[in-house]
Protein backbone atom coordinates (compact mmCIF):
# COMPACT_ATOMS: atom_id res chain seq x y z
CA UNK A 1 0.00 0.00 0.00
CA UNK A 2 1.17 3.54 -0.67
CA UNK A 3 -0.81 5.06 2.13
CA UNK A 4 -1.13 4.82 5.75
CA UNK A 5 -3.18 6.46 8.61
CA UNK A 6 -1.87 4.94 12.11
CA UNK A 7 -1.43 5.90 15.42
CA UNK A 8 2.32 4.47 15.53
CA UNK A 9 5.49 6.55 15.06
CA UNK A 10 6.60 6.15 11.12
CA UNK A 11 10.42 4.91 10.56
CA UNK A 12 11.33 7.10 7.69
CA UNK A 13 14.63 5.28 7.18
CA UNK A 14 12.96 2.33 6.29
CA UNK A 15 10.29 3.89 4.27
CA UNK A 16 13.29 5.68 2.16
CA UNK A 17 14.64 2.42 2.03
CA UNK A 18 11.62 0.59 0.59
CA UNK A 19 11.43 3.43 -2.33
CA UNK A 20 15.05 3.69 -2.65
CA UNK A 21 15.11 -0.43 -3.37
CA UNK A 22 12.03 -0.28 -5.38
CA UNK A 23 13.27 0.67 -8.81
CA UNK A 24 17.00 0.67 -10.38
CA UNK A 25 15.95 3.80 -12.75
CA UNK A 26 15.17 5.84 -9.78
CA UNK A 27 17.65 8.86 -9.65
CA UNK A 28 15.60 11.26 -7.16
CA UNK A 29 13.75 10.81 -3.99
CA UNK A 30 12.22 13.71 -2.75
CA UNK A 31 10.54 13.48 0.94
CA UNK A 32 8.37 15.98 2.93
CA UNK A 33 8.04 15.38 7.06
CA UNK A 34 5.86 17.88 8.81
CA UNK A 35 7.17 17.66 12.60
CA UNK A 36 4.79 19.23 16.11
CA UNK A 37 6.58 22.48 16.35
CA UNK A 38 6.71 23.71 20.35
CA UNK A 39 5.19 27.12 19.57
CA UNK A 40 2.25 28.39 17.72
CA UNK A 41 1.61 32.07 17.96
CA UNK A 42 4.18 32.51 20.65
CA UNK A 43 2.07 30.00 22.59
CA UNK A 44 3.70 26.33 24.35
CA UNK A 45 2.25 24.00 22.81
CA UNK A 46 1.50 21.17 24.82
CA UNK A 47 0.12 18.15 22.49
CA UNK A 48 -1.98 17.78 19.99
CA UNK A 49 -4.84 15.28 18.92
CA UNK A 50 -5.58 14.42 15.80
CA UNK A 51 -8.50 12.96 14.52
CA UNK A 52 -9.72 11.55 11.30
CA UNK A 53 -12.34 10.12 9.16
CA UNK A 54 -11.62 6.56 8.72
CA UNK A 55 -12.28 4.84 5.14
CA UNK A 56 -12.52 8.42 3.42
CA UNK A 57 -9.49 9.79 4.47
CA UNK A 58 -7.55 6.89 3.37
CA UNK A 59 -9.47 7.21 -0.26
CA UNK A 60 -8.31 10.41 -0.46
CA UNK A 61 -5.11 9.67 0.53
CA UNK A 62 -4.57 7.25 -1.91
CA UNK A 63 -6.07 9.64 -4.62
CA UNK A 64 -3.58 11.83 -3.99
CA UNK A 65 -0.74 8.97 -4.76
CA UNK A 66 -2.75 8.47 -7.67
CA UNK A 67 -3.30 12.33 -8.96
CA UNK A 68 0.38 12.55 -8.51
CA UNK A 69 1.47 9.34 -10.21
CA UNK A 70 -1.01 10.50 -13.40
CA UNK A 71 0.74 13.98 -13.24
CA UNK A 72 4.40 13.30 -12.79
CA UNK A 73 6.79 10.33 -13.81
CA UNK A 74 6.96 8.66 -10.91
CA UNK A 75 8.50 5.17 -9.73
CA UNK A 76 6.96 5.20 -6.42
CA UNK A 77 4.81 7.48 -3.71
CA UNK A 78 4.55 7.31 -0.06
CA UNK A 79 1.79 9.07 2.58
CA UNK A 80 2.31 7.83 6.20
CA UNK A 81 -0.36 10.26 8.37
CA UNK A 82 -0.35 9.50 12.17
CA UNK A 83 -3.34 9.80 14.12
CA UNK A 84 -4.22 10.24 17.81
CA UNK A 85 -1.98 12.13 20.75
CA UNK A 86 1.60 14.03 19.62
CA UNK A 87 3.90 15.66 21.39
CA UNK A 88 6.32 19.12 20.51
CA UNK A 89 8.61 16.93 18.23
CA UNK A 90 6.37 14.07 17.01
CA UNK A 91 6.46 13.41 13.55
CA UNK A 92 2.84 13.94 12.22
CA UNK A 93 2.99 13.25 8.43
CA UNK A 94 5.89 11.59 5.70
CA UNK A 95 5.26 11.68 2.09
CA UNK A 96 7.93 10.46 -0.14
CA UNK A 97 7.94 10.60 -4.04
CA UNK A 98 10.80 9.28 -6.12
CA UNK A 99 11.44 9.52 -9.92
CA UNK A 100 13.63 9.27 -12.72
CA UNK A 101 14.18 12.94 -12.46
CA UNK A 102 14.66 14.94 -9.35
CA UNK A 103 11.73 17.99 -10.89
CA UNK A 104 9.24 15.11 -10.80
CA UNK A 105 9.90 14.21 -7.33
CA UNK A 106 9.48 17.65 -6.10
CA UNK A 107 6.51 18.85 -7.59
CA UNK A 108 5.19 15.45 -6.70
CA UNK A 109 6.09 15.63 -3.37
CA UNK A 110 4.91 19.03 -2.83
CA UNK A 111 1.87 18.72 -4.23
CA UNK A 112 0.73 15.54 -2.09
CA UNK A 113 1.50 17.73 0.82
CA UNK A 114 -0.58 20.95 0.01
CA UNK A 115 -3.33 19.14 -1.60
CA UNK A 116 -3.06 16.36 1.66
CA UNK A 117 -3.86 20.04 3.98
CA UNK A 118 -7.09 20.80 1.77
CA UNK A 119 -8.16 17.51 0.76
CA UNK A 120 -7.63 15.20 3.38
CA UNK A 121 -10.30 14.55 6.10
CA UNK A 122 -7.95 15.08 9.59
CA UNK A 123 -8.68 17.31 12.41
CA UNK A 124 -6.19 18.90 14.71
CA UNK A 125 -6.79 20.15 18.19
CA UNK A 126 -4.26 22.06 19.43
CA UNK A 127 -3.46 22.36 23.80
CA UNK A 128 -1.10 24.78 24.56
CA UNK A 129 -0.90 26.52 28.02
CA UNK A 130 -3.87 28.92 27.71
CA UNK A 131 -6.16 25.98 26.63
CA UNK A 132 -7.12 24.04 23.71
CA UNK A 133 -8.54 24.85 20.32
CA UNK A 134 -9.42 23.17 16.93
CA UNK A 135 -7.34 24.59 14.23
CA UNK A 136 -8.94 25.55 11.10
CA UNK A 137 -7.49 25.34 7.63
CA UNK A 138 -4.85 28.26 6.84
CA UNK A 139 -5.45 30.78 4.31
CA UNK A 140 -1.94 30.06 3.58
CA UNK A 141 -2.22 26.63 2.90
CA UNK A 142 -5.64 26.99 0.89
CA UNK A 143 -3.16 29.49 -1.48
CA UNK A 144 -0.65 26.53 -1.86
CA UNK A 145 -2.96 24.12 -2.82
CA UNK A 146 -4.61 25.97 -5.31
CA UNK A 147 -1.10 26.16 -7.19
CA UNK A 148 -2.05 22.99 -8.40
CA UNK A 149 -5.50 23.17 -10.08
CA UNK A 150 -5.39 22.95 -13.44
CA UNK A 151 -7.31 26.02 -14.49
CA UNK A 152 -4.89 28.37 -12.70
CA UNK A 153 -1.81 27.00 -14.16
CA UNK A 154 -0.32 29.68 -16.52
CA UNK B 1 -36.20 9.90 4.94
CA UNK B 2 -33.71 8.40 6.72
CA UNK B 3 -29.93 9.33 6.31
CA UNK B 4 -26.71 8.65 8.79
CA UNK B 5 -24.92 11.92 10.30
CA UNK B 6 -20.90 11.70 11.12
CA UNK B 7 -19.15 14.86 13.57
CA UNK B 8 -16.05 15.36 13.23
CA UNK B 9 -13.20 17.87 15.10
CA UNK B 10 -15.16 20.85 16.94
CA UNK B 11 -18.96 20.01 16.70
CA UNK B 12 -18.19 16.38 17.43
CA UNK B 13 -16.60 17.46 20.49
CA UNK B 14 -19.16 20.24 21.18
CA UNK B 15 -22.20 18.59 20.65
CA UNK B 16 -20.76 15.21 22.19
CA UNK B 17 -21.72 13.45 19.52
CA UNK B 18 -19.78 11.69 16.81
CA UNK B 19 -22.90 9.16 14.27
CA UNK B 20 -26.24 9.56 14.76
CA UNK B 21 -28.99 7.32 11.92
CA UNK B 22 -31.71 10.26 12.16
CA UNK B 23 -35.11 10.80 10.13
CA UNK B 24 -35.35 14.22 8.60
CA UNK B 25 -38.02 15.74 7.13
CA UNK B 26 -38.77 14.59 2.81
CA UNK B 27 -38.99 18.83 2.64
CA UNK B 28 -34.90 19.42 2.92
CA UNK B 29 -33.18 19.09 0.13
CA UNK B 30 -29.46 20.80 0.73
CA UNK B 31 -27.02 20.56 3.17
CA UNK B 32 -27.11 24.14 4.17
CA UNK B 33 -31.29 22.82 4.87
CA UNK B 34 -30.08 20.15 6.87
CA UNK B 35 -27.47 21.77 8.85
CA UNK B 36 -30.54 24.73 9.57
CA UNK B 37 -32.75 21.92 10.37
CA UNK B 38 -30.17 20.46 13.18
CA UNK B 39 -29.97 23.73 14.62
CA UNK B 40 -33.06 24.05 15.69
CA UNK B 41 -32.45 21.39 18.59
CA UNK B 42 -30.59 24.28 20.49
CA UNK B 43 -28.24 27.43 20.80
CA UNK B 44 -25.12 24.77 20.74
CA UNK B 45 -26.30 23.37 17.43
CA UNK B 46 -27.43 25.92 16.27
CA UNK B 47 -23.92 28.06 16.89
CA UNK B 48 -21.97 25.28 16.44
CA UNK B 49 -23.76 24.19 12.62
CA UNK B 50 -23.28 28.14 11.64
CA UNK B 51 -22.31 28.26 8.22
CA UNK B 52 -18.64 29.53 8.72
CA UNK B 53 -17.95 26.88 11.10
CA UNK B 54 -19.00 23.44 9.38
CA UNK B 55 -18.01 22.27 6.37
CA UNK B 56 -19.48 19.00 4.83
CA UNK B 57 -18.68 15.62 3.11
CA UNK B 58 -21.63 13.79 1.39
CA UNK B 59 -20.63 9.66 1.24
CA UNK B 60 -17.19 10.19 1.85
CA UNK B 61 -16.64 13.25 -0.70
CA UNK B 62 -15.65 16.84 0.22
CA UNK B 63 -19.44 19.07 -0.93
CA UNK B 64 -20.31 22.56 -1.07
CA UNK B 65 -23.31 23.38 1.31
CA UNK B 66 -25.74 24.17 -1.33
CA UNK B 67 -25.42 20.42 -2.44
CA UNK B 68 -28.87 18.02 -2.58
CA UNK B 69 -28.64 14.98 -0.43
CA UNK B 70 -30.79 12.12 -0.92
CA UNK B 71 -32.05 9.27 1.76
CA UNK B 72 -30.11 6.22 3.05
CA UNK B 73 -26.73 9.23 2.23
CA UNK B 74 -24.28 9.34 4.99
CA UNK B 75 -23.09 12.83 5.61
CA UNK B 76 -20.39 14.19 7.38
CA UNK B 77 -20.04 17.41 9.20
CA UNK B 78 -16.72 18.90 10.71
CA UNK B 79 -15.05 21.99 11.49
CA UNK B 80 -12.31 22.95 8.85
CA UNK B 81 -9.75 20.53 8.10
CA UNK B 82 -6.24 21.25 9.41
CA UNK B 83 -4.23 17.81 8.78
CA UNK B 84 -0.58 17.41 7.99
CA UNK C 1 29.36 21.71 9.58
CA UNK C 2 26.64 22.05 7.04
CA UNK C 3 27.97 20.22 4.33
CA UNK C 4 30.95 17.35 3.55
CA UNK C 5 32.46 16.19 0.70
CA UNK C 6 32.87 12.36 1.33
CA UNK C 7 33.98 9.14 -0.49
CA UNK C 8 31.90 7.20 2.17
CA UNK C 9 28.38 6.46 2.14
CA UNK C 10 25.73 9.07 4.07
CA UNK C 11 23.42 7.46 6.61
CA UNK C 12 20.34 9.45 5.53
CA UNK C 13 18.49 8.57 8.79
CA UNK C 14 21.14 10.12 10.90
CA UNK C 15 21.72 13.03 8.75
CA UNK C 16 17.45 13.58 8.98
CA UNK C 17 17.70 12.84 12.85
CA UNK C 18 21.02 15.25 13.99
CA UNK C 19 18.73 17.78 11.96
CA UNK C 20 15.32 17.08 13.04
CA UNK C 21 16.43 17.16 16.77
CA UNK C 22 18.61 20.78 16.53
CA UNK C 23 15.42 23.11 16.75
CA UNK C 24 11.65 22.41 18.43
CA UNK C 25 10.44 25.06 16.51
CA UNK C 26 11.06 22.57 13.18
CA UNK C 27 7.83 22.15 11.28
CA UNK C 28 9.05 21.26 8.26
CA UNK C 29 11.94 19.29 7.19
CA UNK C 30 12.28 18.92 3.25
CA UNK C 31 15.14 16.38 1.69
CA UNK C 32 16.64 15.22 -1.64
CA UNK C 33 18.73 12.44 -2.53
CA UNK C 34 20.16 11.74 -5.60
CA UNK C 35 21.02 8.82 -6.91
CA UNK C 36 23.16 6.64 -9.70
CA UNK C 37 20.94 5.68 -12.25
CA UNK C 38 21.16 1.99 -14.24
CA UNK C 39 20.01 3.40 -17.48
CA UNK C 40 21.31 6.62 -19.18
CA UNK C 41 19.97 7.27 -22.65
CA UNK C 42 18.66 3.58 -22.55
CA UNK C 43 22.73 2.74 -21.91
CA UNK C 44 23.28 0.29 -19.19
CA UNK C 45 25.55 2.27 -16.88
CA UNK C 46 28.06 0.01 -15.21
CA UNK C 47 29.34 2.92 -12.65
CA UNK C 48 30.30 6.75 -12.66
CA UNK C 49 33.11 8.38 -10.79
CA UNK C 50 32.54 11.94 -9.46
CA UNK C 51 35.82 14.18 -9.18
CA UNK C 52 36.20 17.43 -7.54
CA UNK C 53 37.75 20.59 -6.95
CA UNK C 54 38.99 20.14 -3.21
CA UNK C 55 38.87 23.75 -1.21
CA UNK C 56 36.53 25.28 -3.98
CA UNK C 57 33.78 22.37 -4.04
CA UNK C 58 33.53 22.71 -0.15
CA UNK C 59 33.82 26.49 -0.47
CA UNK C 60 30.90 26.67 -3.14
CA UNK C 61 28.66 24.05 -1.15
CA UNK C 62 28.74 26.35 2.11
CA UNK C 63 27.87 29.26 0.11
CA UNK C 64 24.94 27.72 -1.00
CA UNK C 65 24.01 27.07 2.13
CA UNK C 66 24.64 30.05 3.39
CA UNK C 67 22.57 31.90 0.69
CA UNK C 68 19.64 29.58 1.24
CA UNK C 69 19.55 30.34 4.72
CA UNK C 70 19.83 34.37 4.20
CA UNK C 71 17.43 34.29 1.36
CA UNK C 72 13.94 31.61 3.28
CA UNK C 73 13.83 30.99 7.24
CA UNK C 74 15.54 28.15 8.05
CA UNK C 75 16.28 26.05 11.11
CA UNK C 76 19.37 24.14 9.41
CA UNK C 77 20.15 23.05 6.27
CA UNK C 78 23.03 20.40 5.55
CA UNK C 79 24.49 18.90 1.95
CA UNK C 80 26.46 15.88 1.88
CA UNK C 81 27.89 14.63 -1.86
CA UNK C 82 30.12 11.92 -2.46
CA UNK C 83 32.89 11.76 -4.84
CA UNK C 84 35.26 8.45 -6.14
CA UNK C 85 33.57 5.56 -7.93
CA UNK C 86 30.15 4.79 -7.85
CA UNK C 87 27.28 2.31 -8.61
CA UNK C 88 23.55 2.16 -10.01
CA UNK C 89 21.08 2.66 -6.88
CA UNK C 90 24.42 4.11 -5.03
CA UNK C 91 23.45 7.72 -3.24
CA UNK C 92 25.54 10.24 -5.01
CA UNK C 93 24.07 13.67 -2.61
CA UNK C 94 22.11 14.54 -0.02
CA UNK C 95 20.07 17.98 0.35
CA UNK C 96 18.31 18.68 3.71
CA UNK C 97 16.41 21.68 4.76
CA UNK C 98 14.52 22.28 7.99
CA UNK C 99 11.97 25.49 8.63
CA UNK C 100 9.28 26.39 11.03
CA UNK C 101 6.95 26.14 7.31
CA UNK C 102 7.55 23.64 4.40
CA UNK C 103 6.84 26.74 2.00
CA UNK C 104 10.92 27.58 3.01
CA UNK C 105 11.69 24.42 3.40
CA UNK C 106 10.81 23.21 -0.26
CA UNK C 107 12.24 26.30 -1.89
CA UNK C 108 15.33 26.03 0.33
CA UNK C 109 16.09 22.36 -0.59
CA UNK C 110 15.66 22.94 -4.33
CA UNK C 111 16.85 25.97 -4.57
CA UNK C 112 20.36 23.99 -2.95
CA UNK C 113 20.26 21.04 -5.32
CA UNK C 114 19.68 23.32 -8.72
CA UNK C 115 22.31 25.52 -8.11
CA UNK C 116 24.81 22.87 -7.07
CA UNK C 117 24.25 21.20 -10.85
CA UNK C 118 25.36 24.46 -12.21
CA UNK C 119 27.94 26.07 -9.54
CA UNK C 120 30.12 23.50 -7.62
CA UNK C 121 32.65 21.98 -9.27
CA UNK C 122 32.33 17.68 -9.57
CA UNK C 123 32.62 15.97 -13.01
CA UNK C 124 31.01 13.10 -13.30
CA UNK C 125 32.45 10.32 -15.97
CA UNK C 126 30.30 7.79 -16.78
CA UNK C 127 30.71 3.72 -17.62
CA UNK C 128 28.59 2.58 -19.81
CA UNK C 129 28.61 -0.81 -21.89
CA UNK C 130 28.99 1.45 -25.04
CA UNK C 131 32.37 2.90 -23.07
CA UNK C 132 33.18 5.98 -21.06
CA UNK C 133 32.54 9.71 -21.40
CA UNK C 134 32.38 13.04 -19.22
CA UNK C 135 28.73 13.84 -18.62
CA UNK C 136 28.47 17.66 -19.27
CA UNK C 137 25.82 20.12 -17.41
CA UNK C 138 22.67 19.51 -19.05
CA UNK C 139 20.49 22.69 -20.32
CA UNK C 140 17.93 21.71 -18.06
CA UNK C 141 19.77 21.68 -14.99
CA UNK C 142 21.20 24.89 -16.58
CA UNK C 143 17.76 26.45 -17.16
CA UNK C 144 16.12 25.41 -13.46
CA UNK C 145 19.26 27.29 -11.89
CA UNK C 146 18.23 30.26 -13.50
CA UNK C 147 14.77 30.24 -12.00
CA UNK C 148 16.19 31.41 -8.47
CA UNK C 149 18.22 34.22 -10.13
CA UNK C 150 16.86 37.12 -8.37
CA UNK C 151 16.52 39.35 -12.34
CA UNK C 152 14.51 36.40 -13.34
CA UNK C 153 11.97 36.82 -10.53
CA UNK C 154 8.57 37.70 -11.45
CA UNK D 1 54.58 35.51 -15.03
CA UNK D 2 53.94 32.20 -12.99
CA UNK D 3 50.77 30.75 -12.04
CA UNK D 4 49.62 27.74 -10.75
CA UNK D 5 47.61 25.33 -13.05
CA UNK D 6 45.24 23.16 -12.31
CA UNK D 7 42.88 20.16 -14.96
CA UNK D 8 40.00 18.50 -13.82
CA UNK D 9 37.32 16.51 -15.48
CA UNK D 10 37.64 15.57 -19.19
CA UNK D 11 41.04 17.87 -19.99
CA UNK D 12 42.92 16.26 -17.03
CA UNK D 13 42.19 13.18 -18.24
CA UNK D 14 42.90 13.50 -21.99
CA UNK D 15 46.04 15.68 -21.39
CA UNK D 16 47.44 13.90 -18.55
CA UNK D 17 47.70 16.43 -16.31
CA UNK D 18 46.59 17.54 -12.89
CA UNK D 19 48.34 20.61 -11.80
CA UNK D 20 51.45 22.47 -12.98
CA UNK D 21 53.51 25.56 -12.03
CA UNK D 22 54.24 27.13 -15.45
CA UNK D 23 55.70 30.43 -16.19
CA UNK D 24 53.37 32.64 -18.86
CA UNK D 25 54.42 35.32 -21.26
CA UNK D 26 53.60 38.56 -19.43
CA UNK D 27 51.25 39.71 -22.55
CA UNK D 28 48.61 37.26 -22.00
CA UNK D 29 46.09 38.90 -20.20
CA UNK D 30 42.38 37.16 -20.52
CA UNK D 31 41.98 33.00 -19.47
CA UNK D 32 40.61 32.81 -23.30
CA UNK D 33 44.52 34.18 -24.55
CA UNK D 34 45.74 31.46 -21.57
CA UNK D 35 44.14 28.55 -23.67
CA UNK D 36 44.90 29.47 -26.36
CA UNK D 37 48.59 30.02 -25.16
CA UNK D 38 48.42 26.26 -24.12
CA UNK D 39 46.81 25.44 -26.99
CA UNK D 40 50.30 25.63 -28.95
CA UNK D 41 51.54 22.36 -26.79
CA UNK D 42 50.23 20.15 -29.60
CA UNK D 43 46.44 18.63 -31.14
CA UNK D 44 45.47 17.67 -28.16
CA UNK D 45 45.84 20.56 -26.32
CA UNK D 46 44.49 22.93 -28.83
CA UNK D 47 41.32 20.21 -29.22
CA UNK D 48 40.71 19.77 -25.47
CA UNK D 49 40.55 23.72 -24.64
CA UNK D 50 39.10 24.18 -27.52
CA UNK D 51 36.23 27.03 -26.33
CA UNK D 52 33.37 24.99 -26.18
CA UNK D 53 35.08 22.05 -23.93
CA UNK D 54 36.27 23.82 -21.15
CA UNK D 55 35.30 25.94 -18.10
CA UNK D 56 37.64 27.81 -15.97
CA UNK D 57 37.67 28.93 -12.23
CA UNK D 58 40.23 31.59 -10.90
CA UNK D 59 41.28 31.42 -7.89
CA UNK D 60 38.86 28.93 -7.03
CA UNK D 61 35.91 30.93 -8.42
CA UNK D 62 33.83 30.29 -11.59
CA UNK D 63 34.11 32.90 -14.03
CA UNK D 64 34.12 33.67 -17.71
CA UNK D 65 37.17 33.03 -19.96
CA UNK D 66 37.36 36.66 -21.31
CA UNK D 67 38.14 37.38 -17.35
CA UNK D 68 41.66 38.98 -16.75
CA UNK D 69 44.75 37.01 -14.91
CA UNK D 70 47.47 38.08 -12.71
CA UNK D 71 51.05 36.77 -11.50
CA UNK D 72 50.29 34.25 -8.89
CA UNK D 73 46.90 33.35 -9.62
CA UNK D 74 45.34 29.71 -9.29
CA UNK D 75 43.79 28.80 -12.33
CA UNK D 76 41.86 25.86 -12.90
CA UNK D 77 40.43 24.38 -16.67
CA UNK D 78 38.23 21.88 -16.45
CA UNK D 79 35.10 20.66 -18.75
CA UNK D 80 31.85 21.53 -17.42
CA UNK D 81 30.64 20.72 -14.05
CA UNK D 82 28.31 17.76 -13.54
CA UNK D 83 27.67 17.22 -10.15
CA UNK D 84 24.58 16.51 -8.02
Amino acid sequence: MSIAVQHDDFDFAAEYAALRNRHRETGAIVSFVGLVRDFSDAQTVQHIELEHYPGMCENVLAQLVEEATERWQLLGARIVHRIGKLHPGDQIVLVLAAAPHRADAFSACEFMIDALKTRAPFWKKQTTTHGSEWLATKTSDQQRAARWNPEDRT
Amino acid sequence: MKITLLYFGRPAEKLGIHQESVEVPDTLQTLHELAAWLGQRGEAWAHELTESRVQFARNQTLVARNTPFAAADEIAVFSPISGG
